[in-house]
């Protein structure tokens, strides 16, 4: 369902990552590792189309790359879940409103967001926070109102960008539990982490980045 | 579907961006202000202007020997002017009585008989005449049967003349100039509190808002902040008409009124202008905002 | 020390901010246009009028049997009045020098004798005066052995001295009303642009900046955009001028000119804004930005 | 040399921290643990008075909380090295100017911010990333900028909140290091961390935070 081909993505002064070839199928759980600044944010940013490769095509659903219109792009990203490695969330509304917003967009119906929002909410262990705004919440807090945001649209891939990085091990392990929970109800999720340890007893298969070019997959 | 939501954003983005919204709000009353009071004081002097140019008075004095048939063609010869709106045949003792109303004697108790002579009191249309067809029309009547002199305040005809053309173009500049700066201003205000809600912008974008989702609630805001600004600007015009007419009253023949044309004016501008601003500032920044 | 870097940091923050310095600058640039277009168009009126009221024109004729005494005691009167400014004689042969120079023809040759009377030009400064002064005047003169009768555009006094004061006084209320609205806007408008950087502030403190520290660069900054705004102004000014030359030098008796207190003003209130303007916005924002 | 005498922070809503009392010594190595939301970084903010006690008192050096004005905490700043959860760096100038920053404002000399500077850029492994903007960085990139700009005030006390969240193991470790090495040379470090795979093996003392009260120190 995700495809790259030939992908590159220079940045200019040298850094990107290079030549990427591979495929993650439907439903399938793929792990992004490799250490910092190697490129894994940028791979997910090449599939949520935030960054066009400047060489290859990247073909996500039927949305592909070298064709897709600026005006096309945010019906793409209504498929896709994203958990943002700096969380992006909106200072100027509540938790609530911002995960909320991501239904808002799809136009979906009132009733049905409120009920969507606070399962969500709850799945996160945030339900007591509804009210809050972002700067009143601890980083983890915040993370994981990212993550409900994500999951909120139930969309066909989901992309975490070091979802963990601000949660302890058992919080961490929660959050896990429920990627996988998603996976397993049909949702790709493509994670970049560097815990290795919170995925050395998982199954799924791992996508290896050092410098911008896959070594290990 | 969620209409509701994207007017409710609209209304809220006021109140979340306080500062910014209060500076558009702001701007947008400040200009009105100031165009509305070119409009008063431009107008005003038109006003005052055509009012001495509808009514410029021409008196036509009569020789004492002039005959019915004499004022039979000087009464013609006025219906046939362009430049006449309307005359007074004032009798000798029309002006006998005018006489003693002004000086209060009974000019008959001061003299034995009535040297004032019978007269035309003849009001000229100047408007879209200048004062030589006065000068001439003057010199015509003077040369009739019957007319002794003819008598107008030449002077201020060539001041209404010279300087009505200048009020009005200067006024016309001035208007441009204000307009000009209140569109500049008004929109990279409104820009400028959009600039700073880029943040959200691009956050809405990164979770699927289309385009159309995003401007909308930024134009109802903008249109609130246009109507607002609108209202703040009425006030305070209604403020500079009282207090002229309580600093000028005395030197004005008329007072500045608030009439409807500028009621609508100003609340129409300022719907433009939040309208325009924000739709053109939002198409602006929401193409400099990366997908 | 580093306070080289403080003004290299009020330098760089117009840079770096574009968009929100490019709005102050504008707002300051309008706002200073503006106020000069007040200034320029007001002191232009008030010229005017001072023009025609200080030499205001009376005209006294001579009986034809006025003796040389006559004419000492009414030359004696004119010189001891505080009205009068100066006054020419014009003699009979004078009167007909003019005539031969208005209409061409020598009276001379037109009837056997000369009938123009002889006469004083007056010239008055009526400034400090009302008409009913002058007509006092005018009648006092009147009475006086020699004197024929005295001439003067009575309407055109009355309309200057009702209006004299109404154009100072209108004048006075758009200069401050301008002079307000500027502040307001300048104010508002670098407050915003300041407003855009709060999170600069926000961390500057968390590296333990003093206040000091940080103010010091956004009133640097002010102060540039003050001066830019005043240059832009300036330019915006002189275009206005040549323009209304171009447009109204027919129906005016001078030009407008770019003089040296116009410039100096716009440059001053240039600076005064920017720097005010941004101390007074610094100062505000950075007690409501916590520690 | 950091003193907490029955501290309580409360933040309106029920969270916050409540009835503190710890010391830390000079030159002390100390790590605060918990869950997420548990209050570490309220904790951190106490001591560098981002927020003040709402009961009791936070003695720092000779700065105390319930004496201290405004105008003094810049001076207690200066002392203290803080890495940020959010990392807290200034999009509109490079890495290098970022750094250089904490020491501009205590005017130091120009030429000796530059040596000072690359030589922290350097301990981080960014020497290469001077002219980078934050934006331009990888999370990792931007975690250990904030490291840097923390260390190059050579402080009395380091605060580091999460300093190795978006790290991989690897660069984690080194950045640990890092912050030994600091300690041995004097400085204090009060670390808030959930990664007690990083600190398991260290001899460092811990206070361990659950819901706003220390539970183990
Ligand atoms: N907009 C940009 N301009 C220039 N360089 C960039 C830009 N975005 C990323 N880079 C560089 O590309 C490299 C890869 O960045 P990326 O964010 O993908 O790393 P990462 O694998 O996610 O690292 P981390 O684990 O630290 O988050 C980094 O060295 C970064 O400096
Ligand atoms: N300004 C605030 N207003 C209201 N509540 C706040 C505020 N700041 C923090 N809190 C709450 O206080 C609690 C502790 O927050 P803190 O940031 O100290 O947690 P933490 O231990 O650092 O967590 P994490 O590991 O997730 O970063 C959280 O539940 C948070 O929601
Ligand atoms: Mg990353
Ligand atoms: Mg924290």
């Amino acid at each position: 369902m995700i495809y790259f081909y030939n992908v590159s993505k220079e940045f200019g002064r040298g850094a990107g990552v290079y030549d990427l070839n591979f495929n993650i199928h439907k439903g399938e759980f793929v792990c992004i590792v490799g250490p910092s600044g190697a490129g894994k944010s940028t791979i997910l940013k090449l599939i949520y189309m935030d960054e066009k490769p400047t060489d290859g095509k990247v073909v996500v659903d039927n949305f592909d790359s070298s064709m897709l219109q600026k005006d096309g792009i945010p019906y793409l990203r209504r498929r896709v879940g994203m958990i943002f490695q700096d969380f992006q969330l909106l200072r100027d509304r509540n938790v609530y409103d911002n995960v909320a917003l991501a239904l808002r967009v799809m136009r979906v119906r009132r009733k049905k967001i409120k009920k969507r929002v606070l399962q969500a909410l709850n799945s996160v262990g945030l339900g007591h926070r509804a009210q809050y705004y972002p700067q009143e919440l601890s980083g983890g807090e915040q993370q994981r109102v990212s993550v409900a945001r994500a999951i909120v649209k139930e969309p066909i891939v989901l992309l975490a960008d070091e979802p963990t990085g601000n949660l302890d091990p058992q919080v961490a392990r929660e959050i896990l539990a429920l990627l996988r929970r998603i996976n397993e109800q049909g949702t790709a999720v493509v994670m970049a982490t560097h815990n290795y340890n919170l995925i050395k007893n998982t199954p799924y298969r791992r996508i290896r980045i050092e410098e911008g070019r896959v070594v290990d997959t | 579907m969620s209409y509701g939501f994207l007017v409710k954003e609209g209304f809220s983005g006021l109140a979340r961006a306080k500062f910014p919204s209060f500076v558009a709000i702001l701007t947008i009353t400040i200009s009105l202000t100031l165009m509305g009071i070119t409009y008063l004081g431009g107008t005003k002097l038109v006003h005052l202007f055509n009012q001495v140019r509808s009514g410029f008075e021409v008196e036509v004095f009569l020789s004492p020997g002039a005959t019915e048939y004499d004022r039979s063609r000087i009464e013609e010869k006025l219906n046939n002017s362009e430049l006449v709106t309307g005359f007074d045949y004032i009798s000798k003792d029309d002006a006998a009585k005018r006489f003693e109303e002004e000086f209060g004697e009974n000019i008959y108790e001061v003299l034995d008989a009535n040297p004032l002579p019978a007269s035309y009191t003849v009001r000229m249309d100047t408007r879209n005449f200048d004062h030589n067809d006065v000068t001439l029309m003057a010199q015509e009547l003077g040369k009739m049967q019957g007319v002794d002199e003819v008598q107008y305040k030449q002077a201020v005809l060539r001041l209404l003349d010279r300087y009505a053309n200048a009020v009005l173009i200067g006024g016309g500049i001035i208007l441009v100039i204000v307009l000009g700066a209140s569109i500049l201003l008004v929109g990279n205000t409104i820009k400028l509190s959009i600039f700073a809600k880029r943040e959200v912008i691009k956050i809405m974008r990164l979770v699927g808002a289309t385009d159309l989702f995003i401007k909308i609630p930024f134009i109802i805001e903008g249109i609130l902040q246009g109507i607002l600004g609108a209202g703040f600007a009425l006030l305070g015009l209604y403020g500079v008409v009282v207090g002229t007419n309580y600093l000028l009253g005395s030197f004005l023949t008329t007072e500045l009124t608030m009439d409807w044309p500028i009621i609508g004016g100003v609340i129409t501008l300022g719907l433009l202008f939040g309208l325009v601003g924000s739709a053109r500032s939002i198409r602006m920044f929401i193409s400099e905002i990366r997908y």
